[in-house]
């Protein structure tokens, strides 16, 4: 039976206010600001005489560059979010379904892991393991099975196995929530009725899991996006991404305008990522919230 | 504005105290300043610079000038000045490299020159310190030219153009060109080495071209590293970055190029907006003070700016402390590098994109 | 301790149109055991939880002993619901679950102590007080939900499907305690069920509802006996529904359906000549003879017809008979041992009195 | 597979976690092999998540001051140089501090508005919700610099509470999520029979539904200790001078000192952050809430 009717604001509704008073502070103005600053020749902060421009805007789209910076980076977003989701989802499944309490625990602590390690000296590891003469390639070259380094990282592979690592956790723990919510009957079921465990994933649980899959893969995606430290390190220099040209423009070309540019594009790709994952989980669970 | 961040500083500073609880206490006695001393903002290095700034300098310089210095050494520091009040500056000594000194003084972030007048000690350093190719003064410098692995047979390097060579494909090492001065530099001397001079940009353009495949890293730490582990061979270092392993038997080794070493100046420049000027000042003049200079010189294997700096024999041997070995330097057009460097990361970024 | 509930025209309208509880008016007595029956979606939730103050009705009024409480919140009714899935609070004890509601009503400690000793003695629980409701079965939930409930001693008690989740022979057991447990409370009970013979076997009085809409309300013989719709009779029971046009016959009103049949109506009706009419009549209200081949056509009150399936019950007999019109009908004997069985494709007469026939609005 | 419901089917439609048994069981059945595949999956992905880790101890035990594999030698240098360092432990106790502050922060504004966004029938809860997970998708180099630019126009230097404030921002949607998660989840005829047992809204929240949703916003919470703890593009342009939090001093120091002793700063703070979440699950019990 559905609860309540018309829906009416309550008094619990004024609970946000606080967020509410810590977005307007902190992330509308500075953003509000940044987004001023993206159409304007200077810093209007600090400089007497700024005008107005769309000159920041206008290079994104006269320099082929920028538009190749963009799909680089969404391309890496998109290829972290599939591998992220490929190597989360059994480890998910393992930690939704794992009786052992202890077992559970040392899974949960293997996921956070990661979490944990610190950004920067994760991603040195990475580069210890990757390099030409990192762990992997010594292997590999000892053991006789290549005669000369594999191009492991340099490039967009490396950055994208980085920011895998870094990511699965977000996965697993978003798809654990969904997967340990269905009931493990119903694969029974389908498997009582003659489809094969693999049948039965493939018909039951896949699907039920699709909210999980696509709240999991909209945080990877927009972390992955909007990484910086690991394509810098990883990709080497050699891959430019969006989060990595703003950081450029901030730090080397003092061009804050043109990276508040920037930053506005990936901000409204982002947005619209969000509206339309909304909209298709709408579609495909009946649930209208986010979860 | 103003008026309601207020509000909502006094209700955050309620709610935390509930977490002060969990250790604040112990760590809030550092941010008590003493407040009725004059306060100096400055940058400054990480690493070995900014221990023995730290331990020994810092607290010498405090003492003498009864003040408290306040160091920043979380880069980037040119967008935190350059979003800062022009009257009211979050630095008032900026000290980097020179290329962003040329970049600020641009902006109008720092000022041209340090009056000579004013700082005493500026009487005794070498022109390349005070030259026209120099925003404020220049504390030190060390030589960019080549780093080489000796465990690999690479006999007799002496030219720049050694780089080129395909024997060094796979463990050749650069810089990042848009975000490191030791890469810009770089790029003005393939110029000079394989066109008409330093601002021949398509001739420099073209070596770079044929430079790959090249390791890039985005800062000098990183470039040793790749050397120390043996993923680079032969790569563009500055000279500190080899000498800092001396005695540490580390199998590499600085190459001085025929060519010449290019400059890599750490300069300090002072502030339009600050408020405390003179003390200001009296930093630069205190490090640019021969025992400050002989410090700071043998601990981080920068050359010395003021003449008058007698290092250690260790030291005196490698780095650049008499006028003759002076004289190797080539500085960079800093500010002709400023103008052109949207046009240049534009045309790099491509070059190295893999 | 026991109060009357008076539900006066309440409707309840959804968003988007949907009229969940249509102008619903009835009267729930001090004392009695009140079941809201239907099937699912026809609004017997949403009455319940109307009355509970769950939600708000969207025009009529709801009175508890006279006083309006349409709009009381929930929360100072003095009702206590025993949920379906019992809504038992997993973060407490069954102790605590059973205290919730007098430490809302400021019971001193030892007076709690001493109530909710005496209401899991009373759902025989006494010993699991310190059990977390995860750990009982489903039994011992429901009764841990039936004693929160009733410690609190309610002016009213609501239930809805209470039973619904326990096993069949659980449930009936259950069905005596709670009706036990009523009628020494004295309290107000309204029960919402969708199984009808749970709401016959319990109830004082039963209000079949569908569609958002009451169909019947009366004691549960009155519901089985005389339902006034046909959606009543069909729900409540087996039941042999008739569709004819209204004729004249020899014994007065009557109704041909087919060109075979002809049943003879109870009383006269207000029905033209030719209307459509439906007529109720219940299996066990049949006869069966084996057929002689003395009456060759349909009197008013009798058929022949051919045995299609036979269903032995135990106390009874259920035969499923085409008519010769080939009408099917469901015709019950009770097994009195008195002669065979009939069995399939045996030709059988049938019969009944034209007082059975219920006459149904539709 | 055929659609015959064979006795071997029966027998095996149980759990996955059961099959394991009988997978013992002698016939070599697909089940057998796909569980065979099933845990080598999952052995293979946690080794590809643990092989950093294992190179970072590796990294802070060996004596070389650079990365070096095969490893010379086990010292523990490099942890007596972090522990001996001033710097190294003020920024560790800074961090702690600043996570400590945002967990509160995050913890406490986040929950109240998810409670709000499912409860309280706000028009437009789907825009609030986006919103609210909207500093999860900007480069947070650009919320750090908005946030420093923020500060000085309305001139307020880089105050604790600043950086504070712009990791809560960051960390917030990690606890409305978990939050939102739980409350979605919740079954509302609890509340519901709080009230019927006569407990008034305010008594309902206090007894029922705050110690339900506990454990989501827990969850939440140690998202944004451990997001806090690791923050370093926001934290870049607010911390001040000598108060630096831990990413912070480690990535400065790694500019010049790639040594062992961000190694061990990394395997201290892993112990830490193990420390916190063992606790956690210790007190709340994290089975089956830690989602995001």
């Amino acid at each position: 039976m559905p609860g309540s009717s018309a829906p009416r604001v309550n008094s619990l509704a004024l609970l946000i206010l606080p967020s509410a008073l810590l977005f307007a502070l902190f992330f509308f103005l500075p953003i509000g600001l940044m987004a001023v600053m993206s159409v304007l020749t200077g810093n209007p902060v600090v400089m007497p005489n700024v005008a107005f421009t769309t000159k920041h805007y206008a290079r994104m789209g006269n320099d082929s560059y920028y538009l190749e910076v963009i799909s680089t980076t969404l391309r890496i977003g998109l290829w972290t979010t599939l591998v992220a989701l490929v190597i989360g989802y059994p480890l998910a499944h393992w930690m939704a379904r794992i009786k052992s309490r202890t077992g559970h625990a040392l899974l949960l602590m293997a996921v956070l892991a990661p979490m944990l390690t610190g950004i920067v000296v994760r991603t040195f590891a990475w580069m210890t393991l990757l390099s030409d003469k990192g762990v992997i390639n010594q292997i590999l070259i000892s053991l006789g099975l290549i005669a000369r380094p594999l191009q492991l990282m340099y490039n967009e592979a490396g950055i994208i196995i980085g920011l895998v690592h870094i990511y699965v956790p977000f996965m697993v723990l978003t798809l654990t929530g969904v997967i340990g919510r269905i009931d493990e009957r119903l694969e029974q079921a389908a498997e009582n009725l003659g489809a094969s465990p693999w049948r039965a994933f493939l018909e039951v649980t896949l699907p039920l899991s699709l909210p999980g899959i696509l709240a999991g893969s909209l945080l990877v995606f927009a972390l992955a996006i909007s990484a910086y430290v690991t394509p810098i390190l990883l990709g080497g220099f050699q891959i430019m991404t969006l989060p990595i040209l703003i950081y450029q423009q901030i730090s080397a070309n003092f061009n804050v305008g043109f990276a508040a540019a920037l930053g506005m594009v990936l901000l409204v790709i982002s947005l619209s990522l969000v509206i339309a994952y909304n909209h298709v989980l709408g579609l495909v669970s009946g649930q209208r919230e986010l979860q | 504005m103003t008026a309601s961040s207020r509000r909502f500083t006094l209700s955050r500073r309620r709610l935390l105290t509930g977490a002060a609880s969990l250790g604040a206490g112990v760590i809030a006695a550092p941010y008590v300043a003493r407040a009725e001393e004059p306060v100096l903002n400055v940058t400054g290095w990480g690493g070995k610079w900014g221990e023995v700034m730290k331990a020994e300098i810092g607290p010498a310089f405090e003492t003498e000038f009864k003040c408290k210095l306040k160091t920043d050494t979380a880069l980037p520091f040119l967008p935190k000045l350059q979003a800062s009040s022009r009257s009211a500056p979050i630095y008032d000594v900026l000290h980097t490299n020179s290329n962003e000194q040329w970049a600020a003084v641009e902006m109008g972030l720092v000022e041209p020159k340090v009056d000579p007048k004013l700082v005493p000690n500026m009487a005794d350093l070498y022109p390349y310190a005070v030259s026209d190719k120099i925003v404020g003064v220049c504390i030190f410098t060390s030589a960019i030219g080549l780093g080489m692995r000796t465990d690999k047979g690479y006999a007799n390097i002496s030219s720049w153009k050694e780089l080129w060579d395909a024997k060094y494909n796979g463990v050749r090492g650069g810089y990042v060109i848009p975000v490191n001065s030791l890469g810009q530099a770089f790029l003005m001397m393939c110029g000079t080495l394989y066109g008409k001079g330093q601002t021949d940009l398509d001739a420099a353009y073209a070596a770079l071209e044929k430079l790959k495949p090249i390791k890039l890293v985005d800062f000098t730490g990183a470039m040793e590293k790749l050397f120390l582990s043996g993923e680079v061979g032969l790569g563009v270092i500055h000279d500190s970055g080899i000498y800092r392993y001396d005695g540490q038997n580390q199998p590499i080794d600085f190459v001085t190029p025929s060519e010449g070493v290019l400059s890599l100046e750490q300069v300090l420049s002072i502030t339009p907006g600050s408020k405390v000027k003179e003390l200001g000042n009296a930093y630069i003049n205190y490090m640019l003070r021969p025992d400050v200079q002989k410090r700071l010189a043998e601990t981080v294997w920068y050359s010395p700016a003021n003449k008058r700096v007698k290092l250690d024999a260790k030291y005196d041997a490698k780095l650049l402390t008499t006028p003759e070995k002076v004289s190797k330097l080539i500085q960079v057009d800093w500010k002709w590098y400023n103008a052109q460097k949207d046009e240049i990361d534009s045309r790099v970024n491509r070059i190295f994109r893999a | 301790m026991s109060a009357a509930i008076e539900i006066a025209g309440v409707s309840k309208v959804y968003d988007g149109g949907v009229r969940a509880v249509d102008t619903v008016a009835m009267d729930i007595r001090p004392g009695e055991f009140f079941s809201l029956l239907g099937p699912s979606g026809c609004g017997k939730t949403t009455t319940l939880r109307m009355i509970a103050g769950f939600d708000t009705p969207s025009s009529g009024e709801i009175r508890l002993d006279g006083a309006d409480i349409t709009h009381v919140p929930a929360h100072k009714r003095d009702m206590a619901m025993v949920f379906q899935n019992y809504a038992l609070f997993p973060h407490r004890t069954v102790a605590e679950n059973v205290a919730f509601g007098l430490r809302m009503r400021k019971v001193d400690k030892a007076t709690i102590a001493a109530k909710v000793k005496a209401a899991l003695a009373m759902v025989e629980l006494a010993g699991m007080e310190d059990r977390r409701p995860a750990q009982l079965s489903g039994g011992q939930q429901q009764r841990v939900a039936l004693a929160r409930a009733i410690v609190i001693s309610p002016r009213v008690l609501l239930c809805d499907e209470p039973l619904g989740a326990l096993d069949k022979k659980l449930r009936q057991q259950m069905q005596f305690e709670l009706k036990q447990l009523q009628k020494n409370l004295g309290v107000t009970l309204v029960f919402v069920t969708h199984d009808q013979e749970e709401a016959l076997a319990m109830s004082d009085r039963i209000a079949v509802m569908n569609a958002g809409r009451v169909e019947q309300v009366g004691t549960p013989v009155e519901i089985y006996d005389q339902p006034r719709t046909r959606f009543v009779a069909d729900f409540i029971g087996d039941t042999n529904i008739f569709r004819g046009q209204c004729v004249t016959m020899d014994q007065g009103t009557g109704i041909a359906v087919g060109n075979s049949l002809a049943l003879a109506l109870p009383r006269p009706v207000a029905a033209a000549q030719g209307e459509v009419v439906s007529v109720a009549l219940r299996p066990e209200k049949i006869t069966i003879a084996a057929a002689d081949q003395s009456e060759t056509r349909s009197s008013g009150t009798s058929a022949r017809g051919t045995v299609e399936s036979t269903n032995f019950l135990g106390g009874a007999v259920l035969y499923r008979i085409v008519l010769d019109g080939g009408q099917r009908v469901l015709a019950q004997q009770p097994n009195s041992g008195a002669g065979p069985l009939h069995t399939p494709g045996q030709a059988v007469a049938l019969g009944w009195r034209p007082a059975d026939l219920v006459i149904l609005e539709d | 597979m055929t659609g015959l419901v064979s006795p071997q089917h029966t027998q095996l439609a149980r759990p996955v976690e059961l099959a394991a048994a009988s997978a013992l069981r002698s016939q070599a059945t697909p089940r057998r092999w796909g569980r065979r595949l099933y845990l080598a999956a999952n052995i293979a992905i946690l080794t590809f998540l643990l092989a950093p880790i294992a190179i970072v101890i590796v990294f802070a035990l060996n004596p070389t001051p650079f990365i070096q594999f095969p490893p010379v030698g086990v010292s523990l240098r490099w942890f007596e140089k972090f522990f001996a360092s001033r710097d190294f432990m003020q920024a560790l106790l800074f961090s702690l501090e600043v996570a400590a502050m945002t967990t509160v922060a995050a913890t406490v504004l986040g929950a109240s508005a998810a409670l709000a966004i499912a409860r309280g029938n706000l028009p437009g809860s789907r825009l609030i919700v986006a919103t609210m997970l909207s500093p999860l998708m900007l480069p947070a180099i650009l919320t750090g610099l908005a946030l420093f630019q923020s500060y000085v126009l309305l001139d307020v230097g880089r105050p604790v509470w600043g950086l504070v404030a712009g990791h809560t921002l960051v960390t917030i949607p990690y606890v409305v999520r978990t939050t939102l998660a739980v409350l979605h989840n919740f079954d509302v005829r609890l509340e519901e029979a709080a009230q019927n047992l006569g407990a008034s809204p305010a008594r309902t929240f206090v007894e029922v539904t705050l110690p339900l949703v506990k454990p989501g916003v827990m969850a939440g919470g140690i998202f944004a200790f451990i997001v806090s703890f690791d923050q370093f593009p926001v934290s870049l342009f607010l911390v001040a001078p000598g108060s630096e939090t831990l990413p912070i001093t480690l990535f400065n120091y790694l500019k010049f000192d790639l040594d062992g002793t961000i190694g061990a700063a990394s395997v201290v703070s892993i112990l830490l952050a193990f420390l916190v979440v063992i606790a956690l699950d210790r007190t709340v019990g994290l089975r089956s809430y830690v989602k995001l």
